[in-house]
């Protein structure tokens, strides 16, 4: 009785409010997400060990493939909502997967890990919902109120997850870094939206865009500096998320100490939701002022490129190593941003997808090695591993040569749509640091690979299993991993049940699998990335 | 039967491979090389020589965004080059056969991978696709010198790999560039299919700094003076019948891909750049013949010549002329021929002198080795391009086309005819001749050897006394790719006179 | 008054909040000081909405002024989680990471 | 049969006993391969004769015959099939060629009994003739050239038969070498022609010539005067002549067969066969005659002091085919035909004998050692008898002939021809003397040690053989021409081929005796029926007149000899002490190889050396590798260090950045 009184005049006062008209559909996958962060967080609260450590990391999925589901349902209709403040369209969808896809593989990365044991299963994986969120939010911002709040949803969990092995001091260490650091970033970012928001007078993106082309802009005199010191600022605080050279520091330094699945996740979607937010705002918001902007970009780019590749060389950390080879790829996909083209969108969003699937891979690879030995993250701990573990080895290679770009491999797709892109952008000068930078990058993802197959196998450590599982299996594994139409056939558990953390093994491979399957046959990769670039309509 | 199955075919082997027993793995993979062979010919039996254009023409979209097509054909230019790769991985998978190798499954994985690549760059009639196979290629190479290879072998392999790609990715963009530029130019779809691009010419200037793109891949990939850096550490390093293949087959795509890709669609670049290209060949030659006279080592003196070898091939071809071209066609056949069994005799030379590969540690091998002394002989002797050797025919043709190009630069060039005698006799003369060395052991060739060059050099005799079978098939096919630099030499003369 | 003034003040503030991120080997007074940036923003958030006569810069700024108490929230956290490690409050100090 | 016919077969036996000897070299016991070597040459000597036969059946003007088996490099214009051409010119040098290879080959049955290279020898040899007969019966110019090369290759393998000898190895070496070099000679000349005439084939050719070139035409020239330099390089000739003496390292007989009678002959027919070209550029040929002169004369003057029997038996040779080059460049093609058989008649013959001497000692060749073999080596002794007198040209013996109708020939021509003509006399002179030197050192004077032993029945043999020229020890591996190898005296197999070539240089001078006999002349006429040259010849009386010169020159020189070496022995010593320089130049052949060694062999293996060296380690290595390396290095190490890992140097960084990205659009903006 009571319930349906209290349920009816529940009913009734709602239908007093007159809130604005939301489009829950349009919502839905933010909806999924925060929903799903609150869950975890409160199942984390319970007692059970099971409930932790089992049913947390599956919730978090599960909410993970719901916003997935969500996504993929919604794709192709161009919504804004809350106001025109969130735009939710193919460009944000297909990065919201991205994101998506990276983070379940970082909930499967750190199902044994340390750092949600010592954070707290909750809090842990509810923080990487958050920041999820965040990036969401951060990619289909049309306001600079929004992109704000999505800059600091997706910053801040991330600061406390670097530092989440609360017991080693790198991790806290990397965490007060990049803390310090990306909040410097944050403060730029805010004075420079600040004055852009002055020097035209409005908040979303839409007003600005129209401000900056027809150029009524406040102050007269001073508008025009003022603007452009906005966007210098503004760029300045993209580039430390995209860990864009000169304010890349941060990045090798905070890859090396945080723990391995959250680096991980960094590298790939963070990433994608920096350069997502730059190709929103700068095709967007100041397209008008492209003349301006885009000769600054691309020395950043040029400048990006050659740093990150010269400072990867000669790394002894491989995480070191790929954080350092991701701020050249954010050089690389920089280009897309420059040439201000739909085509250049398509080429930066292929591009973020094929980083993904190569840095998985081979973050999965370095997860496995570090719980078979202290030094697992250093590149000559990879000696012999060719012999010792080929369904490690294999997906490190792929992904290897995928990041340097040979052909077969996803890398030289992406390579070859951003070369493409800025050759019809008219960079071409900027297509040949893009190549030269390819070239310095050899030295190091070569070496890797060198150390995998062609040097001695160093002494097996204690927890690692004796050499390939049979005569038959052993070497055939390796082949069939390396090459695409294996991991349907259903034989890697075979050969990789001899593997602890057989799971970690399987991202490693599936995901060099896809930077194979998609190098040969990568029609999918391209129907994503045109819609996104068609999204954004102000460009050709 | 389509090309597909044929460039596809030595992969899937050495996939198929990784199921029989560690033991068997060699042989299985020499008999499927053999199968790959056999297929090969049948293509050779079937082909047309009244036919004009491509044969046996396989074209799916591959990436349609792009305009990429997965296109294969074979015509004149590219038949022999076909049937030469599967003879020659045959002859040296047949030979590495006989061997034990650490962790077979994966070396003859290689092994296979690399000659799907060589096959699929030869038959690819898309610029993209011939860019893909054109980089694939050398990765196994970069696998297969690291892990079997000898010596400092992964500074080597890594030097080699790194010099090669990086020529590569100068070819990448340049191959974007021109489809992007053509589509631009003429307000085209985007195509990368070369008959498309053929009938797309490029503005003068993008010609120019594209060719250097595709110059540069290919001069290193030959190698010539001064993109060479890599050569003597890789080649040294690498095991042979890697080395084998690799200086065989592998330098002639780049060759090939001059005539295929260069000359037909950068006319205005070939003319403009043509003394540049044949004085950058005309110095290989004579760098590489000098070199060649006084390296210790045997490995390095058959690298160098086949240096020399590349750069009358590249003579020929950018004599700009029917003969050249013709000759540097045949020569790219006969070198190939010659360049394999010479480095499988090198190891046989290297296996009776005590392991060693150095000149000053062999002689008089000979003596107890008549069958294999012959066959040293008339390789050498084809390989200084003995006039009654098909190298003559198509040294003579180079030297032809050059002369009636430009005929101070012909007549510098017989140096490195004369060169030629004196490094290849060397080299005979040291190992098989004079006194016995310190450690040689002088015994008759076996069977492994036997089984590799015996039939490799039945060919090359078979040539020598018909050359013409080369070269009537290629002739409609090499005046086809020639026509259009020829057409710009013409203008450009009449252009000169004008004035 | 001219907005100028306002925006002298802010940049001012901001000028002193990156020095004093840059010169002071204490996490404390660092994370004051990347207040002080944020609160610069805010300021020129302010004087732009005042002159712009909307109310945008003014949300904009509550919310920046939320976010850095988060901002700050975490920093003390970390700081906290340090200080329990017996490790030394200097930034200095914590350059185990490099290279 | 056809004459072509014949042709094929003539190329066919060869190439088979090649084949068969070379297969079954494993097999074949004592002299089996050398007798079926004998057989495939005479074979394709019959087949020569059936060829004549064939051809004299046909009328003057039908004996230019081509035939072609298939194409061979016809393409984009370039028309070389697999052809042959038969005419009197190549039917007569087959059958010089194959005639005195069968002889040869008959006494290499014998001679190189004991040696353990015997069936390579004789698959070598058969190669070798298979080579000479393709030189001469080629169609065309590329496989003129292919068999002009394979000859040369052929000599290479038998000049380093014995090749444990370094100095055999060597020796191979130059000869192959300088005989590419006129192999390219060769190609350039033809692309000269060619690209007048745009065909390949030689009756097109010389069909084409008067039409397309115009006299003394500067591509004409050049390309005769390249010819020249491959038949040079052939026929020893100065400068390309270091190669000969050298390659008296070879078995006797194939200095008998290869570096006398035939191969060193190419150049001589070369020029003869292209004679259309080198009447249509006089100059070209007159630069052929100068060097024939020059090359008698030099060859001549070192035979006199060389004390190597092979080496003045081979300069020697040099001498008569300057005398031949000459002839053949101012027209006097059929003398100088003529003399080319004589010659092989007699200058075999006379290597044959030198074979003999030398295996009585042992394998030593050194002169100054022999001595009074006249009765241990009765028949060498006779033979050699023979053949000196045919060679220094003593009538009525052949070489007296052929070689004089030449002098006459050129005197016939008169004006600076003139000057050639003395030359050869003096040649002429010359010739007598040194061939006389050799006969009166060998068999007159006292009995050296090993002609004595002989005399007693048992043949030398030296304990520890070594090499004359270096002193080694020699390899006794695969065998040197040690004291194994036999004398004519004991094996019919050597006295039959001698006996017959003496004969020969008897009597083959009747084939063209002045006013009584012109047969050759008349043989070759066919060919050189477009020749304006051979129209004029000397009235019979002129010949007669320098004929009778000649033999006065002769018995001359071999008086002079007599007197030095006989009557008053010691004369040679004084004679050297007064003229020293003199003997010095001489002695040391005018210096050529010194010469060759500094102009040519020194700068290539000093390039090589700097190649290697300097180019490779300092200019590709350091410059090209190294530099760019070098950079990339310096740059990463600049980023790391800048990698501090100190937070705060870090956001100093980053506002420095700022303010750089600021100032950049303010001024941008400015600007």
């Amino acid at each position: 009785m009571t319930g349906l009184s209290a349920y009816s005049t529940l009913a009734a006062v709602s239908h007093q409010l007159k809130g604005p008209h939301i489009d829950w559909p349009a919502f839905s996958p933010l909806i999924a997400l925060s929903v799903g962060a609150l869950l975890v967080l409160l199942v984390g609260l319970l007692s059970g060990v099971v409930a932790r450590e089992r049913v947390v990391p599956m919730l978090t999925i599960g909410s993970l493939l719901v916003t997935m589901g969500f996504e993929i349902a919604r794709f192709h209709d161009h919504t804004s909502i809350i106001s025109g403040a969130l735009e939710i369209d193919d460009l944000a969808l297909t990065l919201d997967l991205i994101f998506a896809v990276a983070a379940i593989a970082a909930v499967v990365l750190s199902l044994r890990a340390r750092a949600p044991r010592e954070a707290g299963h909750g809090e842990y994986h509810s923080l990487l919902l958050f920041s999820v969120l965040g990036m969401a939010v951060l990619v289909s911002a049309q306001n600079l109120v929004t992109l704000f709040v999505g800059f600091e949803l997706l910053s801040i969990p991330l600061y406390v997850l670097c530092a989440a092995e609360a017991h080693r001091e790198g991790s806290l260490e990397s965490g007060l870094k990049y803390l310090v650091i990306g909040s410097v970033g944050s403060a730029t970012l805010a004075y420079g939206l600040a004055l852009i928001y002055g020097a035209t007078g409005s908040t979303d993106f839409a007003g600005i865009a129209n401000a900056v082309s027809v150029g009524k802009l406040a102050g007269g005199v001073l508008g025009d500096p003022m603007l452009l010191t906005g966007i210098a600022l503004v760029i300045v605080g993209f580039a430390f998320k995209a860990s864009v050279a000169p304010f890349h520091q941060w990045t090798p330094d905070v890859y090396e100490g945080a723990p391995t699945p959250i680096t991980a996740f960094m590298a790939t979607a963070t990433k994608a939701a920096a350069l997502g937010v730059f190709l929103r705002f700068f095709d967007v918001a100041v397209i008008g002022a492209q003349n301006k902007w885009a000769p600054a970009l691309a020395t950043l780019a040029t400048i990006t490129i050659l740093v990150g590749n010269v400072g990867a060389l000669g790394q002894s950390s491989l995480k070191r190593m790929l954080g350092y080879s991701g701020v050249a790829q954010a050089g690389y996909m920089l280009g897309g941003v420059v040439v201000g083209s739909q085509l250049g969108v398509q080429a930066t969003v292929l591009y973020l997808a094929v980083y993904l699937a190569m840095n998985i891979a081979a973050f999965a690879v370095i997860i496995a090695q570090e719980d078979d030995r202290p030094d697992g993250d250093d590149i000559s701990a990879l000696a012999g591993l060719g012999a010792r573990r080929p369904w490690l080895a294999w997906p490190l290679t792929i992904a290897m040569l995928s990041l340097a770009g040979i052909p077969g491999t996803v890398g030289f797709i992406g390579k070859f749509q951003l070369i493409h892109a800025l050759i019809n952008g008219d960079y071409t000068w900027l297509a040949v640091v893009v190549v030269i930078g390819s070239m310095i990058s050899l030295g190091y993802y070569l070496r890797v690979v060198a150390v995998i197959w062609m040097s001695a196998p160093a002494p097996a450590p204690a927890r690692a299993p004796a050499g390939p599982a049979g005569p038959g299996g052993g070497v055939l594994a390796p082949i069939a991993g390396g090459s695409a139409e294996v991991d349907d056939s259903g034989r890697w558990p075979g050969s990789a049940s001899s593997v602890p953390y057989g799971e970690v093994a399987f991202v490693a491979l599936l995901f060099a699998a896809a930077s194979i399957l998609f190098g040969i046959f990568p029609s999918p990769l391209f129907h994503f990335a045109a819609h996104a670039g068609q999204a954004i309509t102000g460009i050709f | 039967m389509t090309l597909s199955i044929l460039i596809w075919l030595p992969l899937a082997i050495s996939l198929l491979v990784s199921q029989v027993p560690r033991a068997a793995v060699g042989r299985a993979t020499a008999v499927g090389s053999l199968v790959t062979l056999g297929i090969a010919i049948s293509f050779l039996a079937r082909f047309k020589l009244s036919h004009i254009g491509l044969q046996f023409l396989t074209n799916r979209e591959w990436i349609p965004a792009l305009g990429i097509h997965y296109k294969l054909g074979l015509d004149g230019l590219n038949i022999a080059l076909v049937v030469l790769t599967t003879a020659l991985f045959s002859a040296a998978l047949v030979w590495a056969s006989f061997r034990e190798w650490d962790r077979p499954r994966v070396f003859y994985f290689h092994f296979g991978l690399a000659q799907t690549a060589v096959l699929g760059a030869f038959c690819a009639q898309d610029l993209a696709l011939f860019v893909a196979f054109f980089d694939v290629m050398l990765i196994p190479f970069y696998f297969l010198t690291g892990m079997w290879g000898t010596g400092d072998r992964v500074r080597a392999t890594t030097k080699l790999v790194i010099y090669t790609l990086v020529g590569s990715f100068f070819m990448l963009v340049a191959a974007i560039a021109t489809g992007v530029l053509a589509s631009e130019q003429h307000g085209t779809p985007l195509t990368f299919a070369l008959s498309a691009l053929q009938a797309l010419p490029l503005s003068k200037t993008s010609q120019e700094w594209i060719f250097l793109g595709f110059a540069v891949a290919f001069l290193v990939k030959m190698p010539l003076v001064p993109f060479h850096g890599w050569l003597a550490d890789g080649y040294k390093s690498m095991p042979i019948p890697a080395v084998a293949v690799f200086s065989a087959i592998l330098s002639k795509v780049a060759a090939y891909g001059f005539l295929r890709i260069v000359l037909p669609l950068f006319p205005y670049a070939s003319v403009h750049f043509q003394t540049l290209m044949l004085v950058i060949a005309l110095v290989s030659i004579l760098w590489a013949t000098a070199i060649a006279f006084t390296t210790p080592e045997a490995r390095l003196v058959v690298a160098y010549s086949s240096v020399a070898q590349l750069g009358f091939i590249t003579l020929g071809i950018f004599s700009l002329r029917p003969e050249g071209a013709q000759g540097a066609l045949l020569q790219m056949v006969n070198h190939g021929l010659v360049t394999l069994p010479m480095f499988l005799i090198v190891a046989a030379l290297a296996a009776r002198a005590g392991g060693s590969e150095k000149l000053r540690d062999m002689g008089g091998i000979a003596f107890r080795a008549p069958v294999l002394a012959t066959l040293f002989l008339i390789v050498t002797f084809a390989t200084l391009a003995m006039p009654g050797s098909s190298n003559f025919v198509g040294e003579f043709m180079i030297l032809l086309g050059l002369f009636k190009a430009k005929l101070v630069l012909a007549l510098i060039a017989s140096a490195g005819v004369v060169g030629a005698a004196v490094y290849a006799l060397r080299l005979f003369i040291q190992s098989m001749h004079n006194r016995v060395g310190p450690r040689v052991s002088s015994r008759e060739i076996g069977l492994p050897e036997a089984a590799a060059i015996v039939p490799i050099v039945g060919v090359i005799l078979v040539l020598a006394f018909y050359p013409q079978f080369g070269l009537r098939r290629s002739e409609r096919a090499v005046r086809a790719a020639l026509a259009p630099a020829q057409l710009q030499q013409a203008a450009s003369l009449t252009a000169s006179r004008t004035p | 008054m001219a907005i100028g003034w306002y925006l002298v003040v802010s940049a001012l503030i901001f000028c002193i909040g990156a020095a004093g991120v840059t010169t002071r080997p204490n996490p404390l007074v660092i994370l004051l000081c990347l207040e002080l940036m944020l609160n610069a923003a805010n300021l020129a958030l302010v004087a732009f909405s005042r002159m712009w006569g909307g109310e945008d810069g003014q949300v904009f700024a509550l919310i920046v002024m939320v976010v850095a108490a988060c901002e700050v929230t975490v920093g003390l956290g970390l700081i906290v989680a340090i200080y329990r490690r017996r490790m030394a409050l200097n930034v200095d100090e914590l350059n185990e990471l490099h290279g | 049969m056809s004459p072509t016919t014949f042709g094929w077969l003539i190329l066919l036996f060869p190439l088979l006993g090649t084949a068969l000897i070379g297969l079954s070299s494993r097999r074949l016991g004592g002299r089996a391969a050398g007798w079926i070597g004998t057989g495939a040459i005479a074979l394709s000597f019959a087949c020569a004769i059936g060829a004549l036969i064939a051809l004299l059946g046909r009328s003057e003007a039908h004996r230019e015959l081509g035939s072609t088996l298939w194409n061979y490099d016809s393409t984009v214009g370039v028309d070389a099939s697999l052809s042959i051409l038969l005419d009197p010119l190549s039917v007569f040098m087959a059958l010089i060629v194959s005639g005195v290879s069968m002889l040869i080959h008959v006494y290499s049955v014998a001679y190189m009994d004991s040696d353990r290279g015997y069936s390579r020898y004789f698959a070598y040899l058969n190669f070798f003739v298979f080579s000479m007969l393709l030189l001469v019966l080629a169609g065309n110019f590329l496989l003129l050239i292919v068999g002009w090369a394979f000859v040369g290759a052929a000599s290479y393998m038998l000049i380093s038969f014995w090749y444990r000898r370094k100095t055999a190895t060597r020796a191979g070496m130059k000869a192959f070498v300088i005989n590419v070099l006129g192999d390219v000679g060769l190609v350039f000349g033809t692309f000269f022609i060619f690209r007048h005439t745009g065909t390949l084939d030689l009756l097109g050719t010389f069909r084409d010539v008067p039409h397309v070139f115009t006299h003394n035409q500067g591509d004409l020239v050049a390309g005769c005067l390249l010819l020249l330099v491959g038949a040079f390089a052939k026929s020893a000739q100065v400068p390309l002549h270091t190669w000969l003496p050298d390659a008296m390292e070879g078995p006797t007989p194939v200095s008998a067969l290869i570096h006398a009678a035939t191969m060193v002959t190419a150049g001589v027919y070369l020029i003869a066969r292209m004679h259309p070209l080198f009447e249509q550029a006089p100059a070209a040929a007159d630069v052929g005659a100068i060097v024939g002169g020059a090359t008698l004369l030099i060859a001549a003057t070192i035979a006199i002091v060389v004390t190597d029997l092979k080496r003045v038996i081979a300069y020697s040779t040099m001498s008569q085919i300057g005398y031949m080059i000459m002839g053949v460049s101012v027209g006097a093609y059929s003398a100088a035909l003529f003399h080319l058989m004589t010659h092989s008649f007699f200058k075999a013959l006379l290597f044959m004998a030198a074979g003999s001497i030398i295996s009585a000692m042992g394998g030593e060749q050194s002169l100054d050692r022999m001595g009074g073999f006249r009765r241990a080596l009765p028949f060498t002794f006779i033979c050699f008898i023979i053949g000196g007198l045919a060679l220094s040209g003593m009538p009525p013996f052949s070489g007296w002939l052929s070689k004089d109708d030449i002098i006459a020939f050129l005197d016939h021509r008169g004006g600076a021809f003139e000057v050639l003509g003395i030359i050869g006399y003096l040649g002429a002179l010359l010739t007598g003397i040194y061939t006389f030197r050799m006969i009166f050192r060998a068999f007159f004077g006292k009995p050296c040690e090993q002609a004595r032993e002989l005399e007693q029945g048992h043949p030398f043999h030296a304990e520890v053989p070594r090499n004359p020229q270096t002193g080694e020890e020699e390899d006794t591996d695969v065998g040197f021409p040690g004291p194994d190898h036999h004398i004519a005296e004991r094996d019919w197999p050597m006295k039959v081929p001698m006996a017959a070539l003496a004969v020969l240089a008897v009597v083959g001078g009747v084939l063209q005796i002045p006013g009584v006999d012109d047969s050759i002349a008349r043989f070759l006429a066919p060919t050189f029926a477009d020749s304006h040259l051979v129209r004029d010849v000397p009235s019979t009386s002129a010949d007669w007149l320098g004929l009778a010169v000649g033999a006065a020159i002769a018995i001359t020189g071999i008086a002079i000899a007599y007197r030095i070496w006989i009557v008053k022995p010691g004369t040679s010593t004084k004679l050297r002490e007064r003229f020293a320089p003199v003997y010095t130049v001489l002695v040391n052949k005018w210096y050529f190889d010194e010469l060759i060694d500094f102009l040519v062999v020194r700068p290539a293996q000093w390039s090589g050396r700097f190649a290697d060296s300097v180019l490779e380690r300092v200019v590709i290595a350091g410059g090209v590798t190294g530099s760019v390396t070098g950079i990339v290095r310096a740059g990463s190490a600049a980023v790391r260090r800048a990698q501090t890992g100190f937070v705060r140097y870090y956001a100093a960084l980053v506002v420095v950045g700022i303010s750089g990205v600021a100032l950049y659009f303010l001024i941008s903006s400015s600007g």
